[in-house]
Parts: C-alpha cells; structure tokens; sequence
C-alpha cells in the first residue's frame, strides 16, 4: 500500500495537485488560491474537485486521486476511528466568535411548537447528516445554555429540503448553514441558536486532510500546501466581497442570496486544540466511540 | 433486417402526445401559482423555462449534456454486450442457469449508492467510475430481460432448429436472440432509463462532470429554478432517448406481432 | 423431478463457491473498505440478530412489500390498458418517459412535497420506481398478443373484464413476471433511497448512516443482508409464478 | 342474411399494396351450407376475415341481416385454421370451451351441459381436464370446433376445421356438421381442400379464383337434402359435381405456372 | 437402415403418468416411403417425436444405422404437424430455407440454387421475400416442405404435410416426394390422414392402433414402383388396399366408442 500515484508536474515545474471539495462557502478560499495565484506562488497547479458528499471524497483522498481532499471534524473523526489513513493539513473554515455572523443556525417556525431555546430540549431537529457536526455542535451549544440534550431527537435530509419539512411540520426545528439561512430567514422561519459560535467561539469546523501516506512521501508538497492556504484563508479573510464573487463564478451560487450570507471564518494553520475540545464531545454524543489519537491525526 | 410496414405514430399520434404534454404543462404552472403546490420549492413551469432558456444558449448545458449522453451510451453498450451473450446461455443452458441462480440473485439488489465509496476507491472519481454503476445496475436488468426472453423461445421452432442440425452458436444467434427480441427491447428501454439514472447520481454524488453535477451544484447554490431546469433537461433527454429507441425496436421487431399491422 | 433436485444442487454449489471464493480472497484484507467475509458476517450477525436489528429489517419489508405490491399492481394495469388503447399510450407515452428517466433522488422532495416524511412517502418512492418495469413489460406484451388469439377473443364476444383475465393477462404474463423480477431488486435498492432521508430505521437507513460515519463493515453487513432478502424475495416470487402460471413450465417439462 | 358485396382486400408492402382479393359477391341464406373451395393461398382465409368483420375490406361490404359488419356480431362462431394457436394454453379444455359461453347468460349448470355434450359430439370426453398441449393436432382441432359448437352461434365459420384428423372421425365430424344445422337452424360458411367434402356437405360451392382472388363460380350442389357418407356419395350426380369443381380448381392450379406465384 | 424397436412412451399427469404409446416395431430400409397411419390421438406424432430423437421413448431403442439415436441426427429432415411455429418469423421465407443449408459447407451461389428450386418445386417462387405471417396457411406449410427438400436430408420425416393444401397442389406435391425419393435415395417416413395418399405414395403402410398404441398391422403395398395418380390409382389392387386400410382404420374408432377417449 505504499507508492501510491506519481505526482506530475507542469511544463514550468509546479506540482499538480488535486483538491476535492464539497459545494459550499468553505471552499471559497480554495478557489481564490487559485484564482489569484497563490497556489502557483507556492510552486502548485491546483485543480478542483467538487463531490456531492464525503462518502466519494474520503475514499478518493485516500487512494490519493485527490491528493488533498475536505471533510468537517467529525467526519475525520470517524473516518480514523475506521482505520483510514488520513493526516489533517490544515485549516478550512471555522465557527468566529459573533454568533450574529454565525453560518449555522437552528430554526424554527414562528407559530410552531417551540419557541424558545428551552423547548428545543424535545424537538426533532432536522440535520443533513445523523452522528455528524450538526448534531454534535447543537447538542454542545444547548449544554452550554444549561438545556438537556438528551431527548432530542435527529431526522436527516439534504438541507435544501428542510424548509418545506419546516413549513409542513414534519420537523420541529431545523439547523440550517449558508446560504441556505438565507433562505430560511426569507421563509419567515426565527433563529434560535446559532449553534457552531455558542458551542465553541473560534473553532475549526473542517479540514483540508491528505492520506497518511501522502503525506509521508511529500511533505514538502503537503508544507507548500498549507502555506498557500495560510495566504488563501488570509486573502478571502481580508476579501470577503471576492470570496463571495469566488463561489459565485466557480460554483454558480445565487448572487442574490450570497450576497447577504454570513461567511464563516478562514483561520489560519492547523487548530488543534478545536479538535481535541470536539473530540471530548463526540465522544459523549456517540459520534465516535472513543478519543481520537490527535497526534495520529495532526 | 428491413422494416416493412411498420406501424409508425401517425400525425395525429404526435398532436395527441404533444398536447397531454401542454396540458400537463399548464395544469402544473396553474397548480403552483394558486398555490396548490408550493412554488418556492416547486417553481412553476414558466419560472423553470426562464431559467432554463439562458442555458440553452451557453455551451456548458450542452457540453453536460454530451456528457451525459456519453456515460449513458457507454454504459448501456457495454451493459447489453456483457448480458445478452449471457443472458441468452443462461436462459438456454438449464445447468449454468441452476449454478449461477443464487449468485445473480445475490447481487442483483446490491444498490448501487452503497457501492459509490468502494468504486470510488476502486476506480476513482473520473467517468469510469460513473459507467461502472451505471452498466452495473443495467447489466442485471438486462441479464433478466435475455434469460427469460431466450427462455420463451417456441418449442417447435427450437425443435426445428435440432433438427436441421443448426450448432449451438447457431441456435442462439438465429432462434434463441431473434425469440428474446422482444424481451430484451423491452429490457432495453428498462435498462436505458436506469443507465441514464445511475449516470445522473454518479454525477451527482462523485461530482463527475455532467448534467447530475449541475443538479448538485444549483441545490447547493441555493437555485431551484436552475436546479429543475436540469432535472428536466435530464428528463427530456430520458424522452428523447426512449423515443430513438422505440423507433429502432419498430424496425428491429418488424415481425412481431406488435408491429404487424393491419390485418 | 431429477432435474429440479440437481438444479437445486448446483444453485448451492454455486452459492457455495461463491462465498468461498469471496471468503479467501478478503480473509488477510486490510482495507477499509473491503473488509474480510468472516468480519462482515460477524457484524451482520451482530446487528441484524439484534432486537434493533430485527426492527429495522421489519419496517424495511413492510415498506418494501406495500411498495412493491403498488408498483407491480399499478404497473399491470396501466400496462395492460396502455396496450390496447393505441391512443392512450400515444398521448401518454411522452410524459411518461420523462418521469421515468428522472432519478429517484431527485424525486425525493417531491415525494416529501406530497407525503411529508412518514412511510407514505417511502411507500411511494418504492412503487414509483418499481412500475416502470411492470409497466413496460406489460405494455409490450399485451402489444404483442398472439393475433389468433386476439381473433378468437373478438369472435367470441370474449370481452371487458373477462377478456383481461382469461386471454390478456395469461398471455402478457411470461413476460410480465420478467418485469417483476426486475422489479423486485429495484425495490429493495429504492427501500435504500427512501431510507437516505428522514429515516431513523431500516436496512436503507443502517447502510447509509454506516456509509457517512465510515463504517464499512457495517455498511457491508447490509449489503448482505439487501443480497439475502433479493434471493430470497425472488424465490418466493419463483414459487408463486409456478403456482399462477403453472402451464409455463408444464408445456415445456413435457415434451 | 348474409351478404358479401364486391369486397376487395388489400394488404400493406415495401413497394406499396398487394391485392389479395379483388373482388368478390355472394350471399349465404339462413340454414345455408355455404363452401368456398380454391387453391392454396387463393384468399379464401381472407375472404372469411373480411366476413366476420376480423379484418376490414379495402373496398366492399359484408352485412349481415341488413346491418354494415364492422366487428365480430355475437352470433357467430368461427374455427380458426390456425386451430392450435387459438386455444388458450393456460385453460384446459374443458375451460375453453366454455369460455365464450360466460357471455350468454347460461346458468352453470348449462354451460356445464353444453360442454360435455360438445366434447362428447367431438369425440373427447375423457380428454376435458387436459391442457391444449398435452393433446395431438387433430385433438386440438377438434376442440376448436367443439367450443364453437358449444357456442351455438347462428353463422359458424370454419376454416379447414378437418385438416388434422383421421378420414374415420373426418367424416363422423361432417356428419355433425349437417345434424347441428338441422337440429339448430345454422348457417355455415366452411373452407375446406376436400372437394368430396365440400360438394357433400354443401348446398352451395363457391370456387375462388388464383389470388387476386374473384369468384370463379358458385355450383348449386343439387343433392337431397338429406345426406349419407355411403348413399350420397356414390349418386351419379355427385360424382359428376364433384368432377366439375376438381376440375376447375385444377385448371387453376395449373394455368398460371407454379413459379408464378 | 432405421430400426425402431418396441418403443413406448409414457407422459407425466397430475395423478401418476400416461401411457400413450404401448409398443411399437418397425423399420425402415433404404429408399423406402413408410407411412404411418391411425385415428387421431393414436400416438402418430409421438413416435416420430422419438424416432427423430427430440422425445426419449420411456422404453425400447430407435437406431439409425446401427447407432442409438439420443438427439436428432444430422442426415433427417421433419416436417412438423404444426408447420406454422416451425417457421421463424424474424426471417424471410428464403431465408427458412436457406437457414438449415448453412452448415453444409454449400458456397453461396450453391445455397441460393437449392434455395430457388424447393421453392420452385413447392410453387412458391414469388414468396421467397415474403415472411411467414405473411403468407395463408397452405403457402406456410409448403415452405416447410421447401425447407426439408433443400436440406436434401437421407431421411425425411413429414408429419401431415399436406394437411392444408388444395387437392391439385397436394397431388403435386405427392409426385415431387416420389420424384426426390428417386433422385435422391431418400428414405420416408410419412404421416397422414389421407388413405389415398397412403396407398397411392408408400412402399409399406403402418397401421397404429389407438392409444397406448401398439402396431396394428404393416401393409406392404404392392403396386407398381413407378407410380402415376391416374394410372395407379385406376389398378384394383389400389382400391383394395385403399379398403382395407380405411375399414381397419374406421373398425380402430368404432370399436372404442368416442366418448371414451
Ligand atoms: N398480412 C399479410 N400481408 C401480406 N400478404 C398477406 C397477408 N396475409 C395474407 N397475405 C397473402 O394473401 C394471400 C391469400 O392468403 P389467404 O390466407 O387468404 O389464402 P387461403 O386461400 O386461405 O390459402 P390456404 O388455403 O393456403 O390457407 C396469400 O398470397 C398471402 O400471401
Ligand atoms: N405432453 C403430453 N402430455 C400428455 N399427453 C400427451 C402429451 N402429448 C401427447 N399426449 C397424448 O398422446 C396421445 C397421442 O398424441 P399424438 O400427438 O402422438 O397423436 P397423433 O397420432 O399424432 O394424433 P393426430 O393425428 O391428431 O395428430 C394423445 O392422446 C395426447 O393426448
Ligand atoms: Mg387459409
Ligand atoms: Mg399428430
């Protein structure tokens, strides 16, 4: 299982590396790497890869199609608690500290059965994905406001869904992340946590990861990697008007509805101690079974 | 093989299609806009078209499309080279057909989604990846369609086939085939539609470019109307598809008694 | 007689050398995601033996069956009608072609639209699917009835109701029950799809989650399990077409 | 009661239309034995698709009691030349004759009767519970006429309907024929190769010419009424009306070269 | 050359099995036209079934040549009763024929020159583009016949080929078979209804008794070898045999009375 594919390099000598990443705001930065030059500053080509879901993404990472792929903290989690090789390479995007300028939300109806934080002790959370940050990062928000958690209950479907499920009553309450809150304000539907902030203030919620045994061939590609995404994440921090414009172009966003979206945070290097504090809770919550070796991960 | 006289839809045949279809059109784009379906996750028809009518001047659709269309060509040739020769063994041969029952069985439910991330890992992100599940889900459907097909062949004619000494190879190109014909058209148009699906969430899952990738990229960019644009671009093209295909079935299956015409 | 107990023989000869096949092959597996056969089977007996388990294969069938019974019974008879009504199939083919090539994922919000999230909804993704085959089938081969017997059924005043049953139907179901066995496999697949939202049971739902939470063999020990109710579904399907369609299989042992 | 009017029949080709039959008149009177004899593929079997209202007529009608054919009327009764492929594999015999019999408002015990009765006429008592495949050709036949008797329709059309039996039960079934009409006030309008059989049975011959097919006669067949397979048949006049039909079918046979054709 | 030796044949039913064939012996030599005769359902198809070695006697052996026959030998030919499903629809009627002539290393232009003499010989030359459904059920049955004599088989096996076609065309039909047996060293084994044709055309005639059918009796036929269907059928000695084959025949189905069949 060594070897893996060899990597190729352009006519002036930059690394070619591909990035697989899911459609969302996180992948902003990336897009901007490329667009501005940063990735070429760093001797890299990189192309893009966009997946629907993690379940193609992981699997591609590790047989090193995509030499460096994307997946949230818990995800990662799971995927080393299976035994996958993977090697986290850097920060994607992260919670901030506003929880005004909270990508994430959990929502309600107005005139629904719960309206305040306190009832969501007993409601059907509508999340995308069951085990997963969604859950874990709601449960965490809601402990820290002193509410028991242990009678909620999670109903998965894609987010674009979870309007409709809202409005009919099929749900109680639904977590939403841009700009899909957008378009669940528009509905008229009330926030009521925004749960990544409340459950931890500046925390990395995904990472850029690579295989362990990429990451052992090429550590100088994987270093120029992640110094080009210290400058990326730096850039769209600084340029959130073209990190807007970034997924605009490259992903066919609404304008409309990117323009009013909350960005999430770009943060800069490789955040351990988010993780170790996620670990703890998804342990807790079920969402793994026992304590990720960090020092494996990182 | 020539046609004869087959029965082709006539001009009215084309009017009365065509008009279901506008009536369905309208009676949609009146339901939304009362408000009997909910507009903003169910865009009414015009809505979809104005979405839709900018793409279809641009490249891209059209480049998806061929994409598209490619995966679904590839995947449904090779699906029905692989059954047919052995769909037509299994259902003249008893004793292969015995051995290889449970097994079939076994993996013809296999749901391709459960497969993504072992053929992703397996073959990759890139098209083979999306005309391996796609000829996965057609072969068995197709496998199905041949061994009952070459099941049914007449007894007499099999027994006039033993008689003049044709060889085995013989049997199944000029009595067993001819005799699942019928069969396996249909098995086709069954087998078209699910290759053209599996492609479409191939698409969608693993990001290989197509028409699927866009319906993935417009649900995560917060476009529905975009999003339906393609879906029914997807489901045009499933028409058009089917369309071709019964055309090609009159004249392969000029003789059945489907297409015999008036008597 | 003999040739049924040596068929019988052979399917497990086949059966047996498959697993054994498959048994060496992943024993020394280190992969992830191809895990070793003994492994499978022990997560497979774990979970699905359980009372959890047996609960999640419970709403699973009952869903799939509902679904499977609609698809097959709507199938029929939109077939059958489609079939002799030239004008029917002509003005409806179209949108019904377009239906069809639309992917099940994608009709899910649809589905959700009409049924909310309950088993209605899931009952409905599973019959939309599974007509098409039946219907298909059925259409095709009502189209091609025997002419003589069409004649004879005219001549006779063998019509309405009675002629469906007694010269329609005998005659579209060899390849009727070729649809079926398509759709038998598509049903179990779509119990999958319907299972990937909203769900918090079922075979579809323990796959999908295991999928997404990277664990493999659990995800496997459901495959199986889909692999070994396919079998046994088409079995009992084998057993019931014997009984419907007995001078199927008589004309042919016969000579 | 039944009237033929200057039918045509044209068939669909690759190059454009074959006419099949060109133009044929006649009628059949109530109780009337009414053969058409001819070479083989002269459209004799068109002819009577065209009559029982099977197949349109390019040009032409066919009316019965007055009334434009358009389908099969209730009230007849064919047997198919094709016999064997008429019968419904999945039904025994037994339910195959009785099936049309579903539509006459029979009690069951009648229809039960009238079943038993036709196979017990056909010669196939015992074979009632048999599916049509387990039977010989000539069984099959036999019970094609015997859900057609059943029946007991007002025209029955029969196409060759003794093509696969044996001479012995060949000419039992003839004798069936001529009693069912008497006993039931038929009309019949047969097709058969046999001349001795269709100028025995008959009242009247139609001989139809090489396809495109016209009339080429119709022979009054002046015999008693009553017949008899030994009595009849070596009558003077019999023999003489059987010679004349030979030889014009012959004729026709011969005229146009086989290869022709 | 072709012994058949004490076959019988048993079939499957619901409540054990059916014995439809009891015991039957015969051969057939070189060159000989052997005709099978016997009422219908007597078991005619069912022996040439085993003799062709498509069905398996339950008891006894057929050998051609010395050789068991387990499946139909390359050497025969078979006309079936149910002429009409012989025919592959998918093709045309040229293409029927030239089918079995594939795997007799014939170049092209050879096949095509059988080809177009069968179906010159059986008059069907203008047919040649047609498909089988296209065609009455006469024409069908001659293209069978068309395909049996271009495959140019050592032994032929007709069963009621001549059932659906007019009189003139089954005479010249019976004279094309003595024609082929003589230019051909073929050997016959025939089935029918029409006692005429028996006599008229066979070296010897088989006699089969009613199901479970034993051999009645074989009846060498002792006219002339070169036969002519005047001529020969004006000899006395024609009409004798043609009387006692018809009243063995008829004395098979009277003495069973038909209901109990
Ligand atoms: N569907 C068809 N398409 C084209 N030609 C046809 C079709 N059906 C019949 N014919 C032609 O019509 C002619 C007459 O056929 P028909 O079956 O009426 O003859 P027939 O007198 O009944 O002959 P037979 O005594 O052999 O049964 C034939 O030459 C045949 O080829
Ligand atoms: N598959 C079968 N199962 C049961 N019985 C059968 C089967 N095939 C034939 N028989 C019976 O065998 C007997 C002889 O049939 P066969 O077809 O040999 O008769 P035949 O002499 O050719 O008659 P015909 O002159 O009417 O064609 C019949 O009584 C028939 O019912
Ligand atoms: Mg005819
Ligand atoms: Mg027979």
């Amino acid at each position: 299982a060594c070897g893996g594919p060899e990597l190729t390099k352009t006519a002036d000598g930059r690394t070619a590396l591909r990035v697989g990443i899911i459609p969302t705001i996180d992948a902003a930065p990336l897009y901007l790497g490329v667009s501005e030059g940063i990735f070429a500053k760093h001797g890299l080509d990189v192309t893009v890869h966009v997946a629907d879901s993690g379940a193609a993404l992981i699997p591609a990472t590790v047989k090193q199609e995509n030499q460096i792929g994307y997946a949230n903290v818990i995800s990662d989690f799971q995927a080393a608690e299976q035994g996958l090789d993977i090697k986290l390479v850097h920060n994607c995007c992260g919670s901030g500290a506003d929880p005004a300028k909270d990508v994430s939300q959990v929502l309600v109806k107005p005139d629904g059965p719960i309206r305040t934080v306190g009832d969501l002790a007993h409601a059907n959370i509508a999340v995308n994905s069951l085990h997963n940050i969604g859950e874990v990062s709601i449960k965490m928000a809601l402990e820290k406001r002193g509410v028991d958690v242990s009678g909620i209950r999670f109903t998965p479907m894609p987010f674009s869904d979870m309007n409709d499920a809202l409005k009919r009553g099929d749900v109680d309450a639904i977590w939403q992340v841009e700009p899909n809150v957008q378009a669940a304000l528009a509905a008229g539907f009330t926030p009521l946590i925004s749960n990544f902030v409340e459950a931890r203030p500046e925390a990395t919620l995904g990472y850029y990861l690579t295989s362990g045994a990429f990451a052992k061939q090429n550590p100088q590609v994987v270093q120029a990697f992640s110094d080009a995404m210290d400058e990326a994440n730096r850039f769209a921090t600084e340029h959130p008007d073209k990190a807007r414009e970034a997924v605009v172009t490259n992903l066919r966003f609404n304008p409309e509805i990117v323009s009013t979206a909350n960005l999430p945070t770009y943060p800069q290097g490789l955040d351990r101690a988010s993780a170790a504090e996620y670990a703890t809770y998804a342990v807790k919550y079920g969402a793994i079974e026992k304590a990720p070796d960090l020092d494996g991960l990182f | 093989m020539t046609a004869v006289h087959t029965a082709r839809p006539t001009r009215p045949g084309w009017l009365l299609a065509a008009g279901t279809v506008v009536v369905l059109l309208v009676l949609e784009e009146v339901l939304t806009r009362t408000g009997v379906l909910p507009a903003d996750y169910f865009p009414p028809v015009s809505q979809i078209v104005a979405a839709l009518l900018p793409e279809l001047a641009g490249a891209p659709l059209w480049l998806q499309l061929g994409q598209t269309l490619q995966g679904w060509f590839v995947a449904l040739v090779l699906a029905t080279a692989l059954a047919v020769p052995l769909g037509l063994l299994l259902g003249t041969v008893w004793w292969a057909r015995a051995l290889t029952r449970p097994v079939v069985e076994f993996l013809r439910p296999v749901p391709s989604v459960a497969l993504i991330p072992l053929v992703v890992l397996a073959l990759g992100t890139g098209k083979q990846s999306e005309l391996f599940l796609a000829t996965f889900a057609a072969f068995w459907q197709l496998l199905v369609a041949t061994t009952a097909g070459a099941g049914a062949v007449d007894q007499v004619t099999a027994e006039a086939a033993r008689c003049y000494g044709l060889t085995r190879a013989q049997t199944l190109r000029w009595v067993a085939l001819p005799s699942a014909l019928p069969y396996l058209m249909t098995g086709i148009r069954v087998a078209s539609a699910t290759s053209l699906i599996l492609v479409v969430t191939a698409e969608i899952i693993i990001g290989v470019p197509g028409l699927g990738a866009q319906i993935s990229l417009n649900r995560a960019g917060g476009s529905p109307d975009l999003m339906y644009a393609y879906i029914i671009v997807t489901g045009l093209l499933g028409w058009l598809i089917n369309t071709a295909l019964a055309a090609g079935e009159r004249r392969v299956l000029h003789w059945d008694a489907a297409n015999r015409g008036p008597r | 007689m003999n040739r049924r107990v040596l068929s019988a023989l052979l399917g497990v000869v086949g059966a047996v050398a498959t697993v054994a096949i498959w048994w060496l092959a992943t024993e020394n597996s280190a992969s992830v995601y191809f895990p070793p056969l003994s492994r499978i089977l022990e997560t497979a007996q774990e979970h699905w033996l359980s009372a959890e388990g047996r609960a999640d294969i419970a709403s699973s069938i009952g869903n799939l069956l509902s679904g499977l019974v609609i698809g097959v019974v709507v199938g029929i008879v939109v077939g059958v009608a489609l079939g002799q009504v030239p004008l029917l199939h002509r003005a409806l083919s179209p949108s019904i072609e377009f239906v069809r090539a639309i992917p099940a994922t994608a009709l899910l919000p649809f589905a959700m639209m009409l049924f909310g999230l309950g088993t209605e909804m899931k009952v409905f993704l599973i019959a939309l699917g599974c007509v098409w085959p039946v219907l298909l089938n059925a259409l095709d081969g009502t189209r091609s009835l025997e002419p003589t017997l069409r004649d004879t059924a005219s001549v006779y005043g063998i019509t309405g109701v009675r002629r469906q049953l007694n010269v329609v139907l005998p005659a579209a179901a060899p390849r009727i029950a070729s649809g079926i066995r398509v759709a038998i496999p598509l049903s179990l697949i779509l119990t999958v799809t319907s299972e990937m939202v909203g769900s918090h049971q079922g075979i579809g739902f323990v796959i999908v989650d295991a999928q997404n939470t990277f664990r493999i063999t659990d995800m496997w020990s459901g495959v199986l399990l889909l692999g070994v109710l396919g079998f046994a579904l088409t079995w009992l399907f084998g057993v019931a077409e014997k009984l419907l369609l007995p001078w199927e299989k008589r004309a042919e042992r016969a000579r | 009661m039944l009237e033929v009017t200057n039918i045509a029949k044209e068939f669909p080709t690759r190059t454009g239309t074959t006419r099949v039959v060109d133009d044929v008149t006649f009628t059949v009177g109530e109780r009337e034995f009414f053969t058409i004899v001819g070479p083989s593929g002269a459209g004799k079997t068109t002819v009577l698709r065209c009559l029982t209202g099977l197949a349109k007529p390019t040009e032409g009608t066919v009316r019965f009691n007055g009334k434009k054919i358009v389908g099969p009327p209730p009230e007849f009764a064919v047997v198919f030349q094709d016999y064997a492929r008429s019968l419904m594999a999945w039904f025994t015999v037994r339910r195959n004759v009785e099936l049309p019999l579903r539509n006459l408002g029979l009690s069951a015990a009648e229809r039960r009767e009238r079943v038993d009765t036709a196979l017990a006429q056909v010669g196939l008592s015992a074979a009632g519970s048999k599916y049509p495949w387990q039977l010989s050709g000539g069984m099959q036949q036999r019970v094609a006429i015997a859900r057609a008797i059943a029946y007991r329709p007002q025209v029955l059309i029969m196409d060759e309907p003794f093509a696969s039996v044996d001479a012995q039960t060949r000419a039992d079934l003839e004798d069936l024929l001529l009693r069912v009409r008497d006993e039931t006030d038929l009309a019949l309008v047969f097709v058969t190769h046999d001349v001795d059989e269709a100028v025995y049975l008959s009242d009247r011959v139609a001989i139809l010419s090489r396809s495109p097919s016209r009339i080429d006669e119709i022979v009054p067949i002046d015999l008693p009424a009553q017949r008899d397979q030994i009595g009849t048949k070596e009558l003077p006049e019999f023999a003489r009306l059987r010679a004349h039909v030979f030889s014009r079918i012959r004729a026709m046979v011969n005229t146009e070269p086989a290869s022709a054709h």
